[in-house]
């Protein structure tokens, strides 16, 4: 069963009452609060069973109505949107049901520094074998030799690398976008159309490849280069606009470098 | 009553060990099935109640375990010089709390809930062994997702996550509701 | 027969201990005489073997200890096998040589090189007979020093430690050691 409404200016559903009051189809001032909800008191009146459902989505959108109407009735707050009304209702709901579960968790926490309390007070014994309990164990050096002792040493007395990440000692591919316009620049005019995968094939790393399409990018931007491409996730048709122009002073470029 | 013979070689395997035992060892040990097993271990731990020994065999972190009798704390902190164990700040055990309720975990999962940021309190828990990384989120960024630990489960004294209370049972009553909206009012009103 | 309350203390304390617990620290804690403690000490030794629990309380080097009882060892030996597998992790290779290249040497100081805890490692090493200790460090602290054992030479099919293949010393002098171990005694003291 659903709650419905019958009024001067409407008569249907509740909630898409909400809806036409939200969307400034239907001024809230045009609703007779008092009479729909007698309407609708009535209504329950005459039915067999009592739908639980419809009744409490009733008083809900009824009461976000009375306060819309109210608010609006109050002096200095008629700028308020009723849309924006109901989403800051939607918000706070969210931010209270968000509230409750952070309540719920801090219960636990309290829950669990009680288990640690308690916890604490039973200490585990950790004192392992007997000290004079002999294991008839598998030798475990079975097979190694003093060689391999010897390399072992090496490698636990090996520099360590310091525990920071230093990364004056990384190689780094630094790549530019500006680089890549310039090869671009000399290697497209003349050449009629390449695929994107034909320009980077040369290419090892996935940042150059990355820096490589910013590049046709920025030169897709200038109008010196087009791109096409057949199908989503196809290769790219790259293509030289005829006649553009090819110097290398191009301007206002990204001169970050790309670190790979 | 005596020990069963099976019972003393439970407790003297126990009695050597460092860490909880799991029941699928002590089977494998005794050459019997595991239910058997967890049979003897029951009658392990009774038997230490009843025979009112200073300490008592538990079922923790999926394993069993020797510990000393809660009640004669006083005397083995005195010897151990023992319950020095850093205390979790509350901003700490709330956030053990999230990701344990709601692991698999990430970071910024526990961020968006508690409503701060929870990296240093995360790296903490991590240090301590308490949670720890158990994967990572299918979706973009694919965030680390954390879990808790064993050593989660021994410090609270459980055997299994389930035994923690279902969040919903520590949900506030209607009173706390009210009062969470009435603090709210000046926000949704701004 | 149940256990006396002081009886149950003993146990308690004896079960954290890692050591034998001399009477007279025992009489301390329970602030008892000592001749009194040792009645105490043989009731509990009593009763372990009337209750035939899978441990002993024994008397030993003017203290009391508990430990399984030898008719049980056959698990206990068993279970110490558990997990342990045939071959030397790479980790306890490095710290086995470490020990052979740079003996007399002490936990902290192969730690210290290492990089990482070594205690659980030297405990196995210590355990299969391949490292013994032989004395202690002269400094504070009076850290154990560990050598390699004439097993370990066995094992590896040499007369004498000098036939060990001659490695390029990378290592800092003695004063550069002590003071890496300087550097660690905060990590290692917590």
């Amino acid at each position: 069963m659903v709650a419905t409404v019958s009024i001067p200016a409407y008569t249907g559903p509740i909630e898409a009452l909400l809806h036409l009051v939200s969307s400034h189809q239907l001024d809230i001032f045009d609703i007779p609060l008092a009479d729909m909800v007698d309407g609708f008191v009535a209504e329950i009146a005459s039915w067999e069973t009592v739908d639980l459902q419809a009744v409490s989505e009733f008083i809900s959108t009824a009461a976000m109505l009375i306060e819309l109407k109210s608010k609006r009735l109050l002096p200095g707050s008629g700028e308020i949107e009723p849309d924006e009304e109901l989403i800051g209702w939607e918000e706070r709901d969210l931010l209270l049901a968000r509230l409750l579960e952070c309540q719920a968790y801090a219960a636990a926490a309290d829950g669990f520094a009680l288990l640690i309390e308690q916890a604490a007070k039973a200490i585990p014994r950790t004192a392992g074998l007997d000290p004079d309990f002999v294991v008839h164990a598998p030798d475990l050096l079975e097979g190694v030799t003093p060689d391999q002792i010897a390399a072992a040493f090496m490698r636990a007395t090996a520099e360590r690398p310091a525990p920071v990440v230093d990364l004056y000692h990384v190689t780094v591919d630094a790549v530019t976008v500006a680089d890549a316009v310039t090869e671009m620049v000399r290697r497209l005019p003349g050449s009629g159309r390449a695929s994107f995968r034909q320009l980077t094939g040369h290419l090892t790393s996935r940042i150059e490849i990355i820096v490589r399409f910013l590049a046709l990018l920025e030169l897709c931007k200038q109008g010196r280069v087009s791109l096409d491409q057949g199908h989503t996730f196809g290769d790219l048709e790259v293509a030289w606009v005829e006649g553009a122009p090819t110097n290398l002073a191009v301007t206002g470029l990204p001169t970050d470098e790309y670190e790979g | 009553m005596p020990l069963s013979a099976v019972a003393r070689a439970v407790e003297a395997v126990l009695i050597v060990a460092v860490e909880p035992v799991p029941t699928g060892i002590l089977a494998e040990l005794l050459e019997l099935p595991v239910d058997q097993v967890e049979v003897v271990c029951d009658e392990l731990i009774e038997s230490c109640h009843s025979d009112n020994r200073g300490f008592e065999v538990v079922r923790i972190a999926g394993g069993l375990r020797i510990q000393t009798h809660p009640d004669l704390a006083p005397y083995v902190e005195r010897f151990a010089n023992v319950g020095v164990s850093s205390r979790l700040s509350a901003a700490a055990l709330e956030t053990l709390a999230v990701i344990a309720y709601k692991q698999p975990v990430s970071r910024a999962q526990v961020a968006a809930l508690r409503g701060v940021n929870v990296d240093g309190v995360t790296r903490l828990l991590e240090h301590r062994g308490y949670i720890i990384p158990v994967g990572r989120a299918t979706g973009p960024g694919q965030a680390v997702l954390y879990a808790t630990t064993d050593a989660f489960l021994e410090r609270l004294g459980l055997d299994r996550l389930d035994q923690l209370p279902p969040v919903e049972d520590l949900l506030p009553g209607p009173e706390a509701l009210a009062e969470l909206e009435e603090q709210m009012r000046p926000v949704g009103d701004a």
